[in-house]
């Protein structure tokens, strides 16, 4: 008995919800879907491969017609895809990538590892090839995390007076990366630099500078381009970010996932999105969660 | 008079299974099907895996809160060793392992962490829930170590099929948790080890005074719930291809609560395998059901947690004069 | 060493530490073969110590044990079980969700080569056990819907199931009735026949003197001598050797002039919580003066505890009735409203109900009066202390200070803390639930008096008890309850063992 | 004898505590100054905030899983109602907060929703496990549907003070748990309600039968839980300048960590809120000194989860005959 004219479905899995960057991703993948006349329902994986692979499997039995897919993991999501695939659903991957090129219809990505390249680039730039910095990493046990210190790494290790003083995890997390940052401080306190591996963690490292009154003297970076770290960044209390804008690769997901219900079938593997490097120079560029342009 | 209240026990989850599930079929026409009842089963076997073990532990009074950290070294482990093998730099040899030999060692590492737990427990009388939380941590960090914080992924056909492959009409992970199932039933109401089990619960110094090695007994517990932490380990890592740093993390409180819903008490003797496996399937039917219904998730986690308190109190209404 | 003629276990120079306290100090005793051996003693002489002893309970000890005159060494309680020797503990170690059978065969399962249980055999094998005690419970009914008497007997039943050669029965009978015992009197004397020894500890020594073969004296954990023939012991003898003097065993209770009245209750009923048309106890009426002791008798079951229970406020949303105290009608809907209107309740289960076993005497004290140490907002310790050491003194409670835990009491002595703890809210009532239920004689003579002086000073006092010498002693009326309702009345003159027993199995 | 048994588990965690800051301090020569002093104390004021709380509830035999949910949502509605205020569409009026007024109604939610745990438990009979492991869920929920999942930011420099001003030499955040310590101090030993607690904790059924109301005292407990939780909420809030949604997540366990190691039993009635105070401190200086001495963060979890178990080994070691 199915209900013929009903509107079809699309669901917008993302990987966690407790960050707002990624909320902002799911509300624009699912806004856009809206307005291109489906129904969105938003899956919160809260960063667990399994708690995504569930959701799929009801999603598939739910009879959705396509995923907007934020995986939860490079490796881990692929038999998920996989199955959706094998189900007849297709998935469009959003800002991290799976690594099978068949599996989803397509994928688009922003670059983690060239972001933090071009981040890495700038450090070495702003803190004239020398000086202790501490690495703030996020969750050990995720690969965003890895991608985006190597990338990070790839660039500033080639630089033998930019000494790296401490690398802790903070979990991605403003609170945690307060309490670490503290107490790193107190057996560095002549650091130059913080590099963190989301803009939350710079946000908490931030606050422990203040704390600290050191925020004038240490630089600090993030990742994501989340909105307070933009404000910050305005008011020349953040040096940069990477701004991975969520609405612009929403936005161009939904609407591959249209294009395909509507009978197109020949999709690039890859669907780029730029990242920007965020600075306090081109901070006017941009808006929240976007480029301006 | 027992009897009928024994029942009632019994009907208590399986009505409150039945009225979610009468809802959840006029509300979604999706819900009552076949595929979705098979999904729902694949979907709650690895936490019914672990809360068998759980339902065990409680039962004999105790706790285990590293039950999701056993879990994901026991995965790391078995698909290390599948994939890259063994190294012994010291003799200066290399183990390769087949599929069932990497199970195994998988399957081993879970049940030596769960033994650990019971050492603790029973040698230096470290309170349960102290050592379980200790063993927690350490387990996670053991699998960041031995992973180096990435996934293992790429485990091959065989080792898929366990997780992911069918087997006489159902699929592989159900077939070994009714397997599990089926085997924790036996124990715990047809073998001695099982009727001390809840002689250990019920009153311990009566249990030692009978005569009952009450530490063996215990240790085994431990152990059991390491082995079956491992199991889910193996199904999950199978499942998704790739065994994760961060797999199972809040699993303990999943798996309590199933067993709580089930009807065990926590206060140790008292409850069932049978109570916890339909505690498991209330928890899966509502995850289930609020996906299909298009729940958002932020009113998802509400709606668990009032589900889990009605499930509850309708259980205590039934039987006030319990504690 | 030599097996000895008759003697089936001998223990040598037993002594047992407990932290800094020794419970047992070189004891020596022998167990006859095929006689009743009877161990007497004071609480805390270290009786149930060294049974735990002779049962394996507790394998770290010092001295020898021998067996038939080999030396053995129980390493853990089936070491002893399998030496022939079963035990039933003085504390109930029943598990109260498995049910009966299960519990009997509690370590001991039958199984078939696979492992899995007999079920069938073991609910055989426990029926004729019951049967055996003149008990037709259902094997399959959970231990925890039985009462305390019958829990007893399950206790009894286990000890019985295999054919031990020494039975130990550590307090076997404080909870179960007349005619439960008699029965298992006759189940001893068969299991004597049949060359079956005994070790028999009851502080309730008449009906000890029927069984007994022999007794053997433990005080402050130095054995003090035995008494081979049993026959030619009087009670006078047997606490000469208990306490090591006299004590005038005839108490009767000082005949006071009472004041006025100052509870009584009129038509009070109890219904069945799940079956609301049938009653725990129904139309119960009686008064009480001041400087009167009330006795309360009934057989096992028969409601006495529901019923003081119920006067003190913890069955308030169910039961019916009127109750005045100094003539005035009070409600009661809870403990609060019982102590404000001058009612206090020392209940049944010390350890249950009565104490908070970790904490200090003072604080045990205090509790039902706790405002009374309240000084500007806070609590006094100096005023708890003072409150706890009046009471020390006062019921003479043997403990190095008031800072002691209740748990390293003798029962008896935690007993004292509990009636503490009541007269310290100063009550115009006090009801005492089995006062001296597992008391030995010394202990029980000093609470007698005790409760004489509180009646002297003006107190109304109920008194329950299940022993009919005691509370014909202590009383100056006694109400008999029976199946819910009074059925009895006498008053000093009229009291004799007969009538009361008679009214007490309507 | 127990004079100075209790005498030795007070200094039992102190010399725990002890050999860990001397171990530190030879370590790593910037271990031992005033300054990482404060440090160490601001980071645990929160952790201790809430400790406070869950060693009243256990100490009357219950627990609190919620304590991490309570904190996040009283958090963000202080933030939420100082930085938007509340909008009440049916009467259509909009309410400002000031500072005070915003924090005196996160508060007074965290209070309400203890009350709400105390409620079910009491009421309803829901082993407390499960009352807040629900409760747990569902503030959670309701703190994402709170704040849609987006912190909430820019809360001014007044309310920035409370998480990271100075008064009189001494860091704010520390003030203020230095006061909920000496609250909780004096509620414990020198009132007839911290009298009580013990009691229930100690034997449940001869306090009901000594006219203490167990249910008010219980409702009474659970509620401080909430609000001390919410006290750490908005230290928090203030610190990061910034109600995260999810702020506090498996706090609990820190909490629990703190009580259990401070020598507070889990079965309630024996331990106090200086052996808490200490165990948040032995936390503190661990999770403080392996950041100091840059130990890698996979060996983080395992030493952790070692130093758990050490102490309390050593702790068990010294009182072999309690349960
Ligand atoms: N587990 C224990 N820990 C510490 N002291 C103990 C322990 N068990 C017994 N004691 C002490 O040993 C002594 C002997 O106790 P035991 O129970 O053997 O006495 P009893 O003769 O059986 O007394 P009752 O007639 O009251 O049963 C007492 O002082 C008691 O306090
Ligand atoms: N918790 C309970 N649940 C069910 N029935 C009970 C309970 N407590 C008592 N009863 C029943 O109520 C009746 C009265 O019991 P109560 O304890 O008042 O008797 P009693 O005269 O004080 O006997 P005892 O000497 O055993 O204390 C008995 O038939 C008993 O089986
Ligand atoms: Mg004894
Ligand atoms: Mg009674």
């Amino acid at each position: 008995n199915k209900k013929e004219d009903a509107p079809k479905k699309i669901a917008v899995v993302i990987s966690t919800l407790n960050n707002p960057w990624f909320v902002v991703l799911g509300e624009s993948a699912a806004g856009r879907a809206r307005e291109l006349g489906y129904e969105a329902t938003i899956f919160d994986s809260q960063n667990s491969t399994s708690k995504e692979a569930e959701h799929f499997e009801n999603l598939i039995a739910a009879g959705y017609s396509a995923i907007l897919f934020n995986p939860t993991d490079s490796e881990g999501s692929v038999s998920n895809v996989k199955r959706a695939k094998n189900a007849g659903i297709p998935t469009f991957c959003m800002d991290r990538e799976v690594n099978s090129l068949d599996g989803p219809a397509s994928q688009v990505i922003s670059d983690s590892f060239s972001g933090c390249v071009e981040l890495g680039e700038y450090f070495v730039r702003k803190l004239n090839k020398k000086g202790k910095y501490v690495e703030l990493l996020g969750l050990v046990g995720d690969n965003n995390t890895w991608n985006r210190s190597k990338g990070f790494h790839s660039v500033v290790d080639y630089f033998p007076e930019l000494i790296m003083v401490a690398q802790q995890s903070a979990d991605f997390d403003r609170s945690k990366a307060l309490e670490v940052l503290e107490s790193v401080l107190q057996s560095n306190p002549d650091i130059n630099a913080v590099f963190c591996g989301n803009d939350a963690m710079a946000m908490g490292a931030y606050q422990a500078l203040v704390a600290a009154g050191k925020e004038k003297e240490v630089m600090v970076f993030g990742f994501d381009g989340a909105d307070d770290v933009m404000n910050a960044i305005a008011d020349k209390k953040i040096m940069a970010t990477v701004m991975q804008s969520p609405k612009n690769i929403a936005k161009t997901a939904a609407d591959l996932a249209d294009e395909f219900i509507n009978g197109k079938n020949d999709f690039s593997a890859k669907t780029p999105l730029e990242v920007e490097l965020v600075t306090q120079e081109n901070i006017n560029e941009f808006g929240n969660y976007g480029s301006k342009k | 008079m027992t009897d009928i209240k024994s029942t009632l026990v019994k009907f208590q989850s399986i009505i409150a299974l039945l009225v979610l599930c009468i809802v959840l079929t006029i509300l979604s026409d999706r819900f009552f099907t076949l595929e979705n009842g098979w999904n729902i089963a694949r979907q709650i076997s690895i936490n019914v895996c672990i809360s068998v073990g759980m339902t065990l532990v409680i039962l004999a009074k105790g706790i285990d809160l590293s039950v999701g950290s056993m879990l994901a070294f026991s995965g790391a482990v078995a698909a290390g060793l599948l994939k890259f093998g063994l190294e012994i730099p010291a003799i200066n040899t290399f183990v390769g392992f087949t599929v069932f030999g990497a199970i195994l060692a998988g399957v081993v590492v879970g049940g030596a962490l769960g033994l650990f737990n019971g050492w603790m427990i029973t040698r230096f009388k470290v309170p349960p829930f102290v050592a379980t939380l200790a063993m927690l941590t350490i387990a996670r960090g053991a699998t960041m170590l031995w992973t180096g914080g990435f996934p293992i992924t790429g485990l091959g056909e065989n080792f898929a099929f366990i997780g992911t492959g069918w087997f006489l009409g159902m699929p592989m992970p159900v077939w070994i948790t009714a397997i599990v199932v089926v085997l924790a039933v036996i124990i715990t109401n047809k073998t001695k080890f099982g009727r001390h089990i809840y002689a250990i619960g019920g009153n311990e110094s009566a249990a030692r005074l009978s005569g009952i090695n009450i530490n063996k007994v215990k240790i085994w517990v431990y152990t059991i719930a390491g082995i079956l932490a491992a199991v889910g380990g193996i199904i999950l890592t199978s499942r998704l291809d790739s065994a994760q740093p961060n797999a199972g993390m809040s699993y303990e409180l999943d798996s309590i609560a199933a067993v709580v819903i089930g009807g065990t008490s926590l206060s140790g003797g008292r409850g069932s395998i049978m109570g916890t496996v339909q505690g498991a399937l209330i928890i899966g039917v509502l995850n289930s059901g609020l996906v299909l219904l298009n729940v958002s998730p932020f009113w998802q986690q509400v709606i668990k947690g009032l589900v889990i308190l009605v499930a509850v109190i309708m259980d205590r209404l039934n039987h006030p004069h319990e504690d | 060493m030599e097996k000895k003629p008759g003697i089936f276990l001998e223990a040598q120079n037993i002594t047992k530490k407990f932290g800094g306290i020794t419970a047992l100090n070189n004891v020596n005793i022998n167990v006859h073969t095929g006689k009743v051996n009877a161990i007497v003693g004071e609480n805390g002489a270290g009786k149930s110590t060294l049974m735990k002893i002779l049962s394996g309970v507790y394998p770290d000890y010092e001295g020898d044990l021998y067996l038939n005159g080999e030396k053995v060494n129980f390493s853990n309680p089936k070491d002893a079980m399998k030496k022939g020797i079963a035990i039933m503990h003085q504390e109930l170690n029943l598990i109260p969700y498995l049910s009966i059978a299960d519990n009997i065969f509690l370590g001991r399962e039958l199984h078939n080569a696979l492992g899995v249980l007999d079920s069938k055999k073991m609910h055989k094998k426990t029926k004729e056990l019951l049967e055996r005690l003149n008990c037709n419970l259902n094997p399959k009914t959970l231990v925890s819907e039985l009462r305390v008497g019958e829990q007893q007997l399950v206790e009894i039943a286990k000890a019985l199931l295999e054919e031990a050669k020494l039975v130990i029965m550590d307090e076997p009978t404080s909870a179960i009735s007349d005619s439960e015992i008699e029965v298992l009197f006759k189940i001893i004397a068969s299991l004597k026949e049949q060359g079956v020894s005994i070790l028999y500890i009851s502080h309730k020594l008449d009906k000890l003197r029927l069984i007994a073969d022999r007794y053997i004296g433990l005080r402050d954990g130095n054995t003090v001598g035995t008494i081979e023939n049993a026959k030619e012991a009087s009670k006078e003898d047997l606490i000469r050797l208990m306490v090591g003097r006299d004590i005038k065993n005839i108490y009767k209770k000082d005949s006071v002039d009472f004041g006025d009245e100052v509870l009584r209750i009129e038509n009070i009923c109890l219904p069945k919580v799940i079956n609301k048309s049938t009653f725990l106890l129904k139309d119960i009426n009686f008064s009480v003066k001041k400087g009167e002791v009330l006795g309360l008798f009934g057989l096992m079951g028969a409601g006495r505890t529901e019923l003081l229970e119920t006067l003190f406020g913890l069955h308030s949303k169910i039961m019916s009735g009127k109750i005045y105290v100094e003539n005035k009608e009070v409600r009661i809907k809870s403990v609060r409203d019982a102590i404000k209107n001058g009612i206090g309740l020392v209940p049944e289960d010390r350890k249950e109900d009565g104490l908070v076993l970790g904490m200090e005497i003072s604080k045990n004290v205090s509790m039902a009066s706790i405002n009374n140490v309240v000084k500007s907002g806070f609590l006094s310790t100096k005023l708890e202390a003072d409150l706890s050491k009046k009471y020390i003194e006062a019921l003479k409670i043997k403990t190095p200070s008031e800072k002691q835990l209740s748990k390293n009491l003798s029962g008896g002595n935690q007993q004292k803390v509990v009636l503490a703890k009541w007269l310290a809210t100063s009550p115009k009532v006090l009801f005492l639930d089995e006062p001296t239920r597992g008391i030995d004689v010394n202990a029980k003579n000093e609470i007698y008096h005790l409760i004489n002086n509180l009646a002297k000073k003006g107190l109304g006092i109920v008194v329950v008890s299940s022993e009919l010498p005691e509370i014909m002693a202590i009383s100056d009326r006694i109400l008999v309850l029976s199946d819910t309702r009074i059925t009895g009345y006498f008053d000093q003159a009229s009291a004799n063992e007969e009538a009361i027993m008679k009214a007490a199995v309507v």
